[in-house]
């Protein structure tokens, strides 16, 4: 069930460069939300900017009855969204899309791969898998591999020593970890340690989860890939969120999946990477000078 | 008989007739925006709809344009979605009949490259239960005449209606772009031959670069403008068609509230397609029905008919009466 | 010679070469929407732009239409001024002087309502000194041929510009309408009959109406629509138009920030006309002067030159050489 | 010197009916304006609205560097504007037009008339003139004729009475002063008390404009009418805030004049009444429900 909901923004809060973590109180899509699927914010009332903007759920708490998007800001609509100050109202649409899967092995290692903001929709994840295989007594490790442009892009992510995740850090200045691309760092390590980890997940740009999905497929490891495209409804209607994919009854014939409705996580195997056209990335340069 | 009067109480009647077609209200969906209908069923009554116009449909499934297929401007959007769609068959088999069961007239938007494509398309939906009309979308390029785009010249156009005509017996509609000199010209070629209203408008032909990657911000370069910044074309192209031809008009471009279709109605649409504001907020045509209603019952009109092609452009001097007499002062 | 490096500390080459023209940097303001210039000397220093269209002259003066003259619209405005001016006898006489006097390119918008009047203003401007180039708007109505617009016909727009052609030796820059099937068809006949440039775009047409007076909002009913929402329609118009001919072309319509700007120039166009976006932000040319600059200096671009007509339609994907190896894989 | 400055709203206020009074800290406009002019204000961010919105000086204070404008809520604009709160940076243009001209004549009353929200570019006019007249020890009455829907619109002047200022109250609905037109009310007055007044100083809607013009001109007062129109630059640059006008030259002639650059005051006489199209008033039932 999708839910259009009125809901008041409980805090906003800059939690690292250029990113805020903003709480919203909505009782009902809280209720209905699962980790991996996303919401559609109108950031603004009128016509500037037009369309709503999705994000994934970065925590959903349906006991308070509060979701959490994490984002970054890159243009005018996360922009204006940064100035909402707490009881300001938005519209929101969701839950949209389908979420992650929890992982279908053995003992074998989970392995998440984040880029920038792709860390939204993972860290919930990993503290839900963390408290869900402490009990089951299986000696499974989680491995995060958490890439970011610098240092200070870095969320603080306190829970992740006491619930054992091992993080792997890395950044393109080396300021912090690894210096340079965190799918370098992945392959890396797994390689030396000779790691086959049961699951993939992985969340970021485009560029990285090639590389993800490249080395998901060389080394067979099921992937679960959070995908992005541009989006007008959200809603599987304007069929704008289209990304090149496999059809699997006719592997050669030209054939789209549509981020919104199909995905947005979605499976290495399904998708045609070499078709794929990153949306342009207008760095905000001139907004904000 | 027609009722005159209108108590605080009474419920005005929104019904308008569209040629054969009696709608319950005159906001109907514009095709593409809308799917098949199911998409939207969380968000609003479908049966509270004047009409459902689906996605356009061809003869066989399209996977169309690769992305970016869509990109935002000011007050509007650009689509290249390239007319992605499950063919006729599929939709016949496995979308229709889930409209079949609702209260709601169903339009199905065609286009085909070929006439013989737009011929057989008709011919398959002809007789169909549950098709209400055919809405023709005719901003394709014909592929036998080097591209150019059907609806951009009296004589194709006027040809894709006629085998259309010839197919079906189905209430037509066709589908303006106003990507054209003198949209009247279009307008009376598609009505002589044969349509028994039309649709106006389709998106504007339109395109966005980005400056940092050097590229069109679309796959396919060029793409169709939509949404609130095209209204006033939208307008303005509806009063040029109903100054050309005298067939009930649908109004489409830019509807996101109950002022903006009322606005088509007065210039004398007989009923408006509501389209990318479906995106914004998926029950906005539900709020532009009660819009509608509040304003009949604000400016005691008892039924929506009555304000149908009301525009004075005559009158444009409020004092001309009273004030003559001052003329002749100092 | 030609600049290679951009140190950081370097100031960024904004010159273009615009046909027979060095512009300063590519920033113009378009036509009807500067005035005489006077209007903006509290706001900036007009000798910062690069080249000043002043509002369109006629033969005659002409007292424009009736109020209501303006309406804003989403994003956008809708003009119908009726090209109110001073006639050409007072422009000479008592606002080209004070232009004259400064150190920047003037550039003349000339339009009316026959050949003759084309011909005749362009023969009285024609050796006036401070006079860098004539702007010739064709969007207006040929009252001899029953009031179609001369820039919606190749042939009568062609006409148009030849007689100009006859009568000056000035640079001729022809302003293109939207308002076509083709386009680029105006482009090639106005090219072919002498215009050394184009401008594109002037404003869409468009109306607006008020539901509560059933008027429409204009008194003039129809008028042109300008500002953000028609730069998709601009960038489009300007594409169509590079691709059919190879002379000078200057993008307008919906410009308001460096980025707007430099779309129209990564198109292809040599220089840039702002319109509306004066009147919300006065001083608004500045900032998009300072924003390109700022622009080269991050994108270590030494010369403005060397971004027009760089967009690239071809390389869409940018994974395709590096992941070609991934097709075969499962 | 026109001026563009960027503001803060020093605060906002609601003191009548959908009317608000906002005080905006302005150095150096407040130092160029005059009475009766007015600026263009930009109410909000981005392309919606896209124009600015013009408003009248309501108090003009160079010592403080604060002006003051009134407003009434009537559409889109000057919803947003209402939702400025203190510190809220607001881009302004002005001082615009020419402002009111002090009375040229003898110990003559003065006549004010203000339709609604016609009050704001007048109020600190009259108080202006009280205070000037005062100390010349002339014995000049000023009347105010104030007009509007019902009651509750009516700004709250204290100064009127201390300053000695008539006022004459009219309402359409009768719940203060005389029920009906304020021009009305104006005629009656000044043919029963035989006043003749050395000008008339006027501002609301057009259809008040229209009868205090024509009063005006049959009892040969001098009158300074504050007039609006549709306005997009407001810098006499767009043409687009015309009113059909008499050209003394050839008052046949079709002949404009351009409310921001020859007004907004203007004499009765100058304006072709008879020819005047208001702009469509379109209630914002639908904006604000
Ligand atoms: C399913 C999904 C989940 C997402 N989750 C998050 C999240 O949790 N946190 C987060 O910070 N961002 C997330 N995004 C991306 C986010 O939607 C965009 O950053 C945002 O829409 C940009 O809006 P803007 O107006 O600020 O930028 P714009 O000015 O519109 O554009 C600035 C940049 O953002 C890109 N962009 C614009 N719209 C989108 C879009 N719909 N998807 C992707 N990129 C876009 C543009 O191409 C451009 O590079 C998600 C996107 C999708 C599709
Ligand atoms: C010189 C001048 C001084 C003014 N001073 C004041 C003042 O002191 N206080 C005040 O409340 N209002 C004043 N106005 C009117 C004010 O500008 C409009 O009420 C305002 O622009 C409406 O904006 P909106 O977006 O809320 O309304 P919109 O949604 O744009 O329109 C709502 C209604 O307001 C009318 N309107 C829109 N723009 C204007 C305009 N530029 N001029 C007149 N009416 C308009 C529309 O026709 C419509 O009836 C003045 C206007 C002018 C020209
Ligand atoms: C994403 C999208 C897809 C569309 N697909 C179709 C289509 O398949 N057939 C068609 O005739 N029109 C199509 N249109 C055009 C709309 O039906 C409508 O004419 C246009 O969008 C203008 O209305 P609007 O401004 O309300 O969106 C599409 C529009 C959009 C935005
Ligand atoms: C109020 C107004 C007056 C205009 N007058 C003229 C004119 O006299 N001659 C002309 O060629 N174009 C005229 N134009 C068109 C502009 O020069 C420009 O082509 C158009 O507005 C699109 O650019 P914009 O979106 O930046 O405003 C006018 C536009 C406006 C808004
Ligand atoms: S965003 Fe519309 S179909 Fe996915
Ligand atoms: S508002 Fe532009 S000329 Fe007056």
């Amino acid at each position: 069930m999708k839910i259009m909901e009125d809901v008041s923004v409980v805090s906003q809060e800059k939690v690292a460069f250029q990113t805020h973590l903003l709480r919203l109180s909505a009782g009902r899509i809280s209720r209905e939300a699962r980790l991996g699927q996303f919401l559609m914010v109108q950031v603004r009332d009128g016509t500037d900017p037009l369309l709503r903007r999705p994000f994934s759920f970065h925590r959903i708490d349906a006991e308070q009855g509060v979701v959490e998007i994490l984002y970054r800001v890159v243009g005018r609509g996360t922009w204006w969204l940064s100035q909402c100050d707490s009881g300001a109202r938005l519209r929101i649409i969701g839950p949209l899309g389908n979420g992650f899967q929890l992982p279908q092995c053995g003992p074998a290692p989970v392995v998440a791969v984040a880029g920038g903001i792709g860390i939204a929709p993972m860290m919930q994840l990993l503290e839900k898998l963390a408290q869900w295989l402490a009990p089951s007594g299986k000696t499974r490790e989680i491995h995060l591999f958490y890439g970011a442009r610098t240092a200070e892009e870095f969320i603080p992510g306190k829970a992740f020593d006491t619930l054992g995740i091992t993080v792997h850090w890395s950044t393109d200045d080396g300021s912090r970890g690894h210096e340079g691309f965190v799918t370098r760092l992945l392959e890396d390590t797994m390689r030396r340690e000779k790691i086959k980890p049961c699951v993939v997940y992985s969340c970021g740009p485009l560029a990285m989860q090639y590389h993800v999905a490249r080395w998901a497929l060389e080394n067979g490891v099921p992937s679960q890939l959070s995908l992005e495209s541009l989006m007008a409804c959200g809603l599987g209607a304007c069929l704008g969120c289209a990304l090149p994919a496999v059809n699997p009854a006719a592997p050669q014939e030209e054939h789209y999946l549509h981020v919104c409705k199909d995905g947005p996580v979605f499976k290495a195997e399904m998708i045609q990477w070499h078709k794929i056209q990153t949306h342009p990335a207008t760095p905000p340069i001139f907004l904000f000078s | 008989m027609a009722q005159n009067s209108n108590a605080p109480g009474d419920t005005p009647d929104l019904s308008v007739q569209l040629g054969p077609l009696r709608l319950r209200n005159p906001v109907m969906v514009a095709s593409g925006t809308f799917g098949y209908g199911e998409e939207y069923e969380d968000f609003l009554d479908l049966e509270r709809l004047g009409a459902i116009v689906v996605k356009g449909i061809s003869l066989r499934p399209r996977p169309g344009n690769p992305p970016p297929r869509i990109v935002e401007t000011a007050a509007g959007m650009i689509n290249a979605i390239g007319l992605e769609n499950v063919g006729v068959d599929v939709f016949l088999k496995s979308k229709l009949p889930h409209l079949q069961r609702l209260q709601v007239p169903v339009v199905v938007n065609i286009f085909g490259n070929t006439l013989e494509e737009y011929a057989q398309l008709a011919a398959k939906l002809d007789g169909v239960p549950g098709i209400a009309a055919l809405e023709i979308n005719i901003s394709c390029p014909n592929v036998k005449e080097g591209g150019m785009v059907f609806g951009t010249d009296p004589l194709m156009a006027a040809r894709v209606v006629q085998v259309v005509r010839r197919a079906t017996a189905l209430p037509l509609i066709t589908k303006l772009t106003p990507n054209v000199t003198r949209i009247g010209d279009i307008a009376r070629a598609t009505v002589d031959a044969g349509s028994d209203m039309l649709s106006c408008i389709n998106t504007v032909a339109a395109m966005a670069v980005d400056i940092f990657s050097r590229r069109p911000k679309l796959a396919n370069v060029m793409g169709g403008l939509s949404g609130p910044a095209i209204k006033p074309i939208a307008l303005r192209c509806t009063l040029e068609v109903l100054r050309e031809v005298h067939c009930p008009v649908i109004g489409i471009g830019g509807i996101a509230t109950p002022t903006d279709a009322l606005e088509f109605l007065v210039l004398g649409a007989r009923a408006v397609q509501v389209g990318t504001a479906n995106f914004v907020n998926p029950s906005v045509t539900t709020e532009i029905i009660e819009g509608m209603e509040r304003f009949l019952r604000v400016e005691k009109i008892a039924r929506l008919e009555d304000c149908i092609g009301t525009l004075d452009t005559q009158c444009l001097f409020p004092f001309a009466e009273i004030a003559c007499e001052l003329t002749d002062l100092p």
